[in-house]
């Protein structure tokens, strides 16, 4: 247990140059994506070849700021001011520091190998061009999020992220499935935002600014402005970061997503959308660490139900994508655990390693579907022969995922555990425990299902181009090493850059191994994969047979997602799509309108009254009316023969002298 | 001694009058007699610019009971300048009938003759005769489509009732009399403050309005008007509803502000019931019209009640205010006048060319005859009041007036006076909506006819009036430079 | 002689008149009503005159000119009941209905 | 009141009141033109006779003229062209008698409740001492010479008006397009 | 230059168009170029002449009156030629004679049926005078002449121009051709609303006389001084607020006398629906922030609370109207009912950032709604119909237009880094915390809703696109031949778009010239 910040301060540097220039691998991918827009449809690529060059660029400038970060720390922010109202300022600028340069690499990295592993899957694809504009910005989104130095280009950010998912996810929006897809997302995105806007308002109002610096100064050294705002601002902001990290009750959307081409789904999973949600708390993190502590909890409950459930749906998945989507929400759900225990590192430690092995697992299972043309793992098996680097490229992700020592997962998961149970949250560690059980026996399924046995499906199989498998061995070998960065006792590198921040807050990080855990959660994981071994580790058919194997109660709800979508539905969406906009539409003309309608047709009718008779029947109406009430007849007869000049004569004498009572009268 | 330069308008215009008359007798191409009457009514203006400019103050004349002020001299150039229009309006339409030329113009002419004195009558005999003058050539002309049974009827509705009111304001006057032993409005006013809560002096008062009322036409006392307008020649109409309501309430200022100005507690009430009522139930009725003339005198009928909204204010103000409130309603009185002077120009040249004189009748009109189309939204939107047309100005000073009252009751009309100028939207909006919005109806007469030219004297006079509408309605101050001078008239009383 | 008996003889005369021009139907009975209003008008002035005794006789040269115009209202009235009377074959001014709603 | 009766100008008044009263109202119900015509005539004589009792001598003369000179007579001949009704059968008055009565007697009553209150008191001095016919002349060629000379152009007017539309001509039944409904 | 700062350069701005249109009728109805030309010129010059201003515009005093001047006009009601811009009517008279200008160009290949290109023309230029006149105005009477002057045109354009299928009058068996029924509903209840407007200035008129310098005055700026003084209170101003409020609200248009937009939206010609959502609208909640505000802070205070309430509920309205929507066009007529309660919110919170975020909330409404309505027309012109049911797959038949409504809608969901953001963004931060004294739990509760309602700003914007524009287009367009957007309308669009995401990514653009202006105002008004 060490202060991170104490050292932070020792030796953190302004970083220079390389740091003032950082604002380049935020620009760089919008002006791929203009670019592309412009000029894409005459390139050989159709533009891709720009996105790849940008990233590129954006890949070799984080490292160099990673390394600068290592090193010796950058602690770094710049601000332009680009609009001023009164005492609220709109700024554009970008940070520099332990956590961001993280988060550049971890982007960095990701986008230029999935985009070139792009070049290769979109090959022909129906709109290439407009996909990589749209892929840029998505990356650029990111960037302009995890550069930002203030709540509301974080926002900026994020929304053009969502957006840029909505694209992406209907990239193929002639079925309307995939648009409605996107547009899930969208939508779930937005409705937590409302929590992020809100969460943001509430606390840059309370603190007069809306930059991290001076919001975290105040949370740091408890200043009274925040007390009254600061449990309800972390609450506003965490329902943000639910929605874009897919934490349960917002996870819905992230499954669906699964209908955007695979390198789109692989970025998205690894570094671009869903670890904004983490990145936002880890950046909020003074503030929970601090004066929001109580509501950590809550955090820790969220994360700990999403990894469990998402877990579970995992395995009853055919679709090897939405395997792969079940377990990256199940994923989330341990960093968002560790961070709200206190595991600021191991929180993004797991990020970090998550980042590689997830990214390579879809893109693994892009080329097997690439090969395969199903997504279902129905349709694979006995690939392993067929697609060797694929194969292999899988193994050690899974391994990874699963966490066997020494891969990636391994070290993270192990923090993210020995965290859990450091910090009085061991109820959480046990499910985390369990966790690990349930994430072995289903990617140990998909492993089976995917790679042994005989091949079920018709297609005539093949391995990936270079374009495609280079990236995937690249990640491989990451998968293998990433978690290397921080072995208790060993080397806690990772540690020590994420905590070189500017504000200083109390953070946890394991200094050994907690052995115990260490070896139960080893234990569950291996027992996991051998259970999965024991059932599916067999021929084509008894596969098939054997995956009929029903949990009574438990299937049914996997298989209707806990009928949470369902439940929305027939909630929220329908209603308000149906009846309540049609009331609100049929209000509009009958009601409203009504009143003004209403208004010139009692306009009308009362003009035919006066005209018809005041004005024209004149005296008759009231000599009639006088009639009618003394009940002597022929009101009528007469009406027909008396001329009209006489009528006007009577009234203008009656006015005349019924004026002159009235005023004696009334003066 | 006589001031005859005071006189000169009444001399020349009487003077044309007679040669007209004689013309008539050995002319044979009678449309000489229209050129005569022309340049008798451009002579007759001739002194008014004189003594306009002349360093003379107020010319009194018979001990006061004639008098040439800013107030008469404005007034005179209203009556002549709307005199001119309906002589332009007439010609062409003389023509197409066989009338008697010689006749209808000197009845015109007298009947302006009459308008000149009312300008500058200050005493009840003055007034009287004034109004008679007025208004008994029109009781002729008003018939004078002798064949036309419509027309017939229109001259005996219009008489009787014309006579009735006569009486009326006959009966007032000589309680008038009786009550101050004065016929002078000087007179009058000097003992008339006492007086206010003597019944017979209310009654006096509340007779001569109701017989000047009718003369506006104001609801009740407007019964006579839309049976009269739509029967009697279109340029007789265009007259009675422009020059002689204009005379009504020349008469009407007279009285109210000068020989009943001190009691105007009396009046002040009455007058506000007839406004509210003639704006409220002229406007209703006025959106049941198909006939655009019979619409038309719904119109003018509550423009009356807006013309009348400014006297309410007279109990609530100081001579500043007074002063401001004559200028008010001869503002309306100016602009309306030429608003509706250009819109029965327009009703003339239209129903010739549609063949029609009913809304419905005019569907389309901009596909034939887009100048007339565009006209007819000049005008009638102008009456609608709605910027920038003329018409926006008249409202808004009334609107001023009531308003800067600082009284509840004057609000309270204020608000009538508002809601009413929406209600008038519709039946205005209606006519220019089926000129210009409407597919051309079977009835229409063939091209020659509808593609026809209109006749220059009538175009002239929608040239003019259509002119007027819409640089007043950029810039007002000329309309104001003859209003503002209007207000001495409250000030003397 | 006090000044209202020749009030209450006016008034008298002119509701007659009032009453007549309502409920007659010849038109040249009509005429006859509002003559006899205008008659009591004059009375009015002629009596006032004669209980103010003005210096210029303002009541009398009123009623001077009530008569004359009153006279040369009765000429245009005739001429038009005659108009109507050739164009329609009746005098009755409740037959005027052309302009009936 | 018994003041009122020693007045012997009052008895006078009375007698020539009564009469005035008797045939204004005749002049309103006799179902006879000429009848009522005449009738009319005695009324405008029986003030005429009251003008003079007000030593009004020239206005009487003047209404005696102008009137049953000039007018009655017009009258009579309008009567006589128009076959105006002048049998008692005939239907002559419209049925809104009893309204008409009504706002007859309305109008009866105001004018007779507000002469009292603001005349109650006041007499008209003695007969005799008639106004001077010379001052009724300078004044009217005076001070009211305007209206006097306008007058004459409403006798004009209603000349030439009444020969123009009392005058037979061909005058063809074309309906003015501004009117036609 | 001193002739262009003293008054000719804004007077040439707001008369330049009508001249124009004096111009058009003149010329010959045959010589279409010549129309052509002219309506370009007389709207291009008035643009030229507000880059100028850009130029010469003094931002540091953004709170002055500039480039004005103060003529005798009607004397005898003291009635002034008094005009001046400041860094609140700047934007909006840019975004006029901008919008003006592109509408001009628009029209060249869209001539509307019947095809009259001389009125047509004439028309536009006439409603660009108004609208440029109005931002000018510093004087009420003034004023409220260019604010009615926009009615005449407007009701031309749509009745005679607009869209003539019939309709059923909901509620009633009566059956009306839709351009008539929407013409006279707009004219007769806006004008509703702008009598009571007028009988408000007079009153104001009235009161004016009654405090220092003890002259009835119409002069804005007059009133404003009296007013920050205290000088209109009680019954009387709450009255006066009211009447100014019913002129202004209808304008707007505020729920609920919103009823009029749709049908007037849906049934104008394009231009028609372009300018009277880009510019018609920003007149009232001008108004507000020019008249209403400064001249009676009291009542402000008292009214704003309702102001926010009428104005999410107009935002929550709007969207769920817009969800129950068929037709394209009457879609975006109702989302205008939403963004403009989010101007409106900003507005009731009478705080430097609320009133900055409406103004800048007015100029990204204008271009992107103006957008919107360009495109939607533009479709509706090309397949002959708004249904959106019948529509569908548009990005395959027509990949340019589709992209640009594709852009258009999601600036119009107000997506950080576009236009559309700021105005919503910052009117939410403005209720959070409004000006002192106002009921923190009914802004608050306003915040709340108005971020809910962009959530469902996106569901039917999206929803829009989903129909619209993606999925695979329906087999009768086919045979269509489907000209994709020509170079008209992209000379028309792309400067509205390149603004969009100019405005968005450096809101300043806007804030810089009104933030001062503003923050004088509110100083002003409710002592900062």
């Amino acid at each position: 247990m060490v202060l991170a910040a104490e050292e932070a301060m020792m030796h953190a540097s302004d970083g220079g140059w390389l740091a003032q220039g950082a604002w380049l691998i935020v620009v760089a991918p919008f002006l791929a994506m203009v670019a592309i827009v412009f000029f894409g449809k005459r390139m050989p690529r159709k533009g891709g070849e720009i996105a790849v060059g940008a990233m590129g660029f954006v890949f070799v400038y984080s490292a160099a700021l990673l390394i600068l970060n290592i090193a010796n720390g950058v602690i770094y922010q710049h601000s332009i001011l680009v609009a001023q109202l009164g005492s609220v300022s709109v700024e554009w600028g970008w940070v520099v520091d332990g956590l961001s340069t993280m988060m550049y690499f971890v982007v960095g990295t990701l986008s230029f190998l999935v985009f070139t592993y792009a070049l290769g899957y979109m090959k022909g694809d129906v709109r290439e061009t407009w996909f990589f504009a749209a892929f840029s910005l998505f990356a650029g989104s990111m960037l302009v999020l995890v550069s930002a130095p203030n709540l509301i280009q974080l926002i900026v950010g994020w929304e053009g992220v969502g957006l840029s998912s909505y694209l992406l996810i209907g990239h193929y929006w002639e079925e309307k499935e995939n648009s409605s897809a996107g547009m899930k997302a969208f939508y779930t995105n937005k409705i937590a935002d409302v929590g992020l806007i809100i969460g943001a308002i509430v606390l840059g109002t309370a603190v007069g600014s809306f930059r991290y610096s001076d919001i975290l100064e105040a949370a740091a050294n408890n200043s009274s402005v925040l007390v009254p705002v600061a449990v309800l601002g972390g609450v506003l902001l965490f329902i943000g970061a639910m929605g874009k990290s897919a934490q349960f009750p917002f996870h819905v959307w992230l499954p669906d997503a699964m209908a955007g081409p695979t390198p789109v789904s692989s970025l998205m999973h690894a570094a671009t959308m869903v670890t904004a949600g983490v990145y936002l708390v880890a950046r909020m993190y003074p503030l929970y660490a601090g004066m929001a502590a109580d509501m950590r909890v809550l955090i820790v409950i969220i994360g700990t139900i999403t990894l469990l459930i998402a877990g579970l749906l995992a395995i009853v998945q055919d679709d090897l994508k939405r395997v792969l989507a079940y377990s990256t929400v199940s994923q989330l759900g341990y960093m968002i655990a560790a961070l709200g225990a206190g595991g600021y590192t191991a929180g993004l430690f797991h990020l970090w390693t998550h980042a590689f092995f997830k990214g390579l697992l879809f893109l693994t299972a892009g080329s097997v579907i690439h090969a395969v043309h199903s997504n279902n793992m129905s349709d694979m098996g006995g690939l392993r022969k067929k697609m060797p680097v694929t194969f292999w490229s899988f193994t050690s992700a899974s391994l990874a995922l699963v966490a066997i020592i020494p891969f990636a997962g391994f070290f993270s998961k192990d923090e993210i555990l020995a965290t859990l149970g450091h910090n009085g949250y061991t109820w959480a560690m046990w499910i985390g425990i369990l966790g690990a059980f349930i994430t072995a026996f289903y990617m140990g399924r998909a492993m089976f299902l995917t790679f042994f046995g005989t091949y079920k499906g018709e297609a005539h199989v093949h391995e990936s181009p270079a374009v495609m498998t280079v990236p995937m061995a690249i990640l491989g070998v990451a998968s293998l090493i990433a978690g290397w960065v921080n072995i208790p006792g060993v080397y806690e590198g990772f540690h020590h850059w994420v905590t070189e921040r500017a504000i200083t807050f109390t953070s946890f990080s394991a200094e050994g191994f907690d052995v115990p855990v260490m070896l139960t959660g080893l234990g569950f994981a291996l027992a996991g994969v051998i259970v999965a071994y024991v059932i599916y580790f067999r021929d084509a058919e008894t596969q098939q047979a054997r995956d009929r194997i029903r949990i009574p109660v438990l299937w049914p709800l996997l298989e209707h997602k806990y009928y949470l979508d369902d439940l929305y539905l027939a909630t929220l969406i329908n209603p308000i799509k149906g009846p309540i906009a049609r009331a609100v539409n049929w209000s509009n003309s009958y009601i409203i309108d009504g009143v003004v309608n209403g208004a010139g047709v009692v306009a009308r009718l009362v003009a035919r009254f006066v005209y018809g008779n005041l004005d024209q029947k004149g005296i008759d109406l009231a000599v009639n009316t006088a009639a009618i009430v003394t009940g002597s007849a022929g009101g009528q007869a007469r009406r027909l023969q008396t001329g009209k000049v006489q009528q006007y004569a009577a009234m203008t004498v009656a006015g005349a002298v019924l004026l002159v009572v009235a005023i004696v009268i009334f003066t | 001694m006589i001031d005859y330069l005071a006189l000169a308008p009444e001399i020349i215009i009487a003077a044309t009058a007679v040669v007209v008359l004689l013309a008539d007798l050995w002319l044979v191409r009678k449309y000489w007699t229209a050129i005569i009457a022309v340049v008798g009514t451009t002579a007759a203006a001739i002194p008014l610019i004189v003594m306009a400019v002349s360093t003379v103050g107020d010319r009194e004349l018979f001990g006061g009971s004639y008098v040439v002020d800013p107030f008469a001299l404005v007034m005179k150039g209203v009556f002549l300048m709307a005199g001119y229009v309906v002589l332009l309006m007439s010609f062409s339409y003389v023509e197409s009938d066989n009338y008697y030329e010689g006749e209808y113009y000197f009845l015109l002419l007298v009947s302006i003759l009459g308008s000149l004195v009312l300008g500058s009558a200050r005493d009840l005999i003055s007034l009287f005769v004034g109004i008679e003058l007025v208004a008994s050539p029109m009781y002729v002309l008003a018939g004078f489509r002798k064949g036309d049974l419509k027309s017939n009827e229109a001259a005996l509705k219009y008489y009787l009732l014309g006579v009735l009111a006569s009486a009326l304001l006959l009966y007032g006057s000589s309680f008038v009399f009786g009550l101050t032993g004065s016929l002078t409005f000087d007179g009058i006013a000097s003992v008339a403050g006492g007086l206010v809560h003597e019944p017979a002096f209310v009654m006096a008062v509340l007779f001569i309005l109701a017989g000047i009322g009718f003369k506006v036409s104001a609801v009740p006392f407007h019964f006579w008007a839309p049976d009269t307008y739509e029967g009697a020649p279109t340029p007789i109409t265009a007259y009675l509803s422009v020059s002689s309501k204009a005379a009504g309430f020349v008469a009407l200022l007279a009285v109210a502000y000068r020989a009943f100005g001190p009691a105007s507690a009396t009046w002040a009430p009455v007058v506000w019931v007839l406004a509210a009522l003639s704006m409220t139930i002229a406007n209703l009725s006025a959106l049941k019209q198909d006939n655009i003339v019979r619409m038309l005198a719904y119109s003018s009928i509550s423009h009356a009640g807006f013309m009348l909204v400014p006297f309410v204010v007279a109990p609530y103000v100081g001579a500043d205010g007074l002063g401001n409130a004559v200028a008010a309603t001869v503002t309306y009185l100016i602009i309306y006048a030429f608003m509706n002077l250009g819109a029965f120009a327009l009703v003339i040249a239209g129903s010739r060319k549609a063949g029609s004189g009913t809304v419905d009748g005019w569907a389309g009109m901009a596909t034939y005859a887009p100048g007339l189309a565009f006209l007819g939204a000049v005008f009638f939107f102008g009456l609608a009041g709605i910027p920038p047309l003329a018409g926006w100005f008249a409202k808004f000073v009334m609107f001023r007036v009531v308003l800067t009252a600082g009284s509840g009751w004057a609000v309270g009309l204020a608000v009538v006076a508002a809601l009413n100028s929406v209600v008038a939207i519709y039946y205005y909006a209606r006519v220019v909506k089926a000129m210009w919005m409407d597919p051309v109806p079977a009835t229409v007469p063939d091209r020659e006819v509808r593609e026809a030219a209109v006749p220059v004297p009538l175009a002239l006079a929608l040239g003019i009036t259509a002119a007027i509408v819409l640089v007043v309605g950029a810039a007002p101050g000329l309309v104001t430079f003859f209003s503002d001078a209007t207000k001495t008239l409250a000030g003397g009383g | 002689m006090s000044l209202v008996q020749f009030l209450i003889l006016g008034a008298f005369m002119f509701s007659l008149g009032v009453y007549g021009l309502l409920i007659r139907r010849n038109a040249v009975m009509v005429l006859l009503a509002i003559e006899l209003m205008l008659n009591a008008v004059n009375l009015n002035l002629i009596a006032f005159e004669a209980a103010l005794r003005t210096t210029f006789a303002g009541g009398q040269i009123f009623a001077i000119f009530v008569i004359t115009v009153a006279a040369a209202e009765v000429g245009i009235g005739l001429a038009i009941v005659l108009l109507i009377f050739r164009n329609r074959r009746s005098a009755n001014v409740d037959e005027l209905d052309v302009m009936r709603w | 009141m018994g003041g009122w009766f020693s007045e012997a100008s009052n008895w006078w008044f009375l007698l020539i009141a009564l009469f005035i009263a008797f045939s204004a109202l005749r002049v309103v119900t006799a179902t006879n033109v000429v009848h009522s015509a005449l009738f009319l005539v005695g009324a405008l004589a029986g003030t005429a006779g009251l003008f003079l009792l007000l030593g009004a001598q020239f206005v009487a003369w003047v209404l005696v003229l102008v009137y049953v000179g000039a007018v009655v007579v017009l009258f009579l001949f309008g009567i006589m062209i128009t076959r105006a009704p002048t049998g008692p059968r005939v239907e002559v008055d419209n049925p809104r008698k009893g309204f008409a009565a009504a706002a007859a007697v309305l109008t009866f009553a105001v004018m007779v409740y507000s002469s009292v209150s603001a005349f109650g008191h006041m007499e008209v001095t003695k007969v005799g001492t008639g106004t001077a016919t010379d001052l009724i002349g300078s004044q009217l060629m005076g001070r009211f010479v305007l209206p006097f000379e306008a007058v004459s152009f409403v006798l004009l007017a209603a000349l030439v008006g009444g020969v123009t539309l009392a005058r037979k001509d061909t005058a063809s039944d074309e309906t003015d397009e501004g009117g036609t409904a | 230059m001193a002739w262009f700062d003293n008054g000719w350069g804004l007077s040439l701005i707001v008369f330049l168009p009508i001249a124009g249109a004096l111009v058009i009728l003149l010329a010959p109805k045959k010589n279409l170029t010549a129309i052509k030309s002219f309506g370009l010129t007389f709207t291009a010059l008035p643009v030229l002449l507000a880059a100028i201003m850009i130029a010469r515009f003094d931002y540091g005093a953004g709170s002055a009156f500039q480039f004005g001047t103060d003529l005798s006009w009607i004397a005898s009601i003291n009635a002034r030629y008094h005009i001046g811009i400041d860094g609140i009517s700047f934007p909006l008279l840019v975004l006029s004679t901008v919008l003006t200008m592109l509408a001009v160009i628009y029209t060249f290949n869209h001539w509307p049926e019947p095809h009259n290109p001389k009125a047509f023309m004439a028309l536009i230029l006439v409603l660009g005078t108004a609208m440029n006149g109005t931002f000018v105005a510093l004087d009420l009477v003034l004023f409220f002449v260019f604010f009615e002057l926009v009615l005449l045109p407007m009701y031309f354009m749509i009745g005679i121009w607009g869209d003539k299928t019939m309709m059923k009058v909901p509620g009633f068996r009566i059956e009306a051709e839709t351009r008539l029924y929407a013409a006279i509903k707009f004219f007769v209840f806006t004008l509703f609303g702008s009598a009571f407007m007028l009988l408000g200035f007079l009153a104001l008129y009235y009161r004016s006389g009654e405090v220092a310098p003890f002259v009835r005055t119409f002069d804005i700026p007059t009133l404003i001084q009296a007013g920050s003084q205290g000088a209109f209170t009680g019954t009387f101003a709450f009255l006066v607020f009211g009447a100014l409020f019913l002129g202004f609200a209808v304008k707007v248009p505020m729920w609920p006398l919103h009823t009029w937009l749709p049908d007037a939206h849906t049934a104008a010609p394009t231009v028609g629906s372009v300018l009277l959502a880009g510019i018609l609208l920003k007149l009232g909640s001008y108004g507000f922030i020019r008249i209403s505000l400064p001249i009676l802070p009291e009542e402000a205070h008292h009214w704003a609370p309702a102001i926010a309430i009428l104005a999410v509920i107009g935002i929550i309205y709007g969207a769920l109207a817009c969800l129950a929507q068929s037709d394209m066009k009457r879609l975006i007529a109702f989302s205008s009912v939403g963004h403009m309660g989010f101007v409106m919110l900003g507005i009731s919170t009478l705080t430097v950032v609320g009133i900055n975020a409406a103004v800048i909330g007015m100029v990204a409404h204008g271009l992107i709604t103006g957008l919107l309505f360009f495109v939607a027309g533009s479709m509706a012109h090309r397949y002959h119909t708004r249904e959106m049911a019948k529509l569908g797959g548009n990005q395959k038949l027509m990949p340019k237009m589709g992209a640009i409504l594709g852009f258009t809608a999601i600036a119009s969901l107000g997506l950080p880094g576009l236009a559309g953001f700021w105005g919503e963004f910052m009117s939410l931060v403005g209720s959070y915390n409004p000006a002192l004294g106002l009921n923190l739990g009914v802004f608050r509760t306003a915040m709340v809703v108005g971020a809910i309602g962009t959530v469902l700003t996106a569901g039917y914007m999206l929803w829009m696109l989903q129909r619209v524009n993606l999925g695979e287009p329906s087999g009768e367009w086919g045979s269509h031949a489907l000209v994709d957007a020509d170079v008209y309308e992209l000379t028309a669009w792309v400067p509205l778009m390149v603004l969009i995401v100019a405005v968005g990514v450096f809101p300043k653009l806007v804030f810089g010239a009104t933030n001062g202006a503003v923050a004088a105002l509110v100083a002003k008004a409710f002592g900062g």
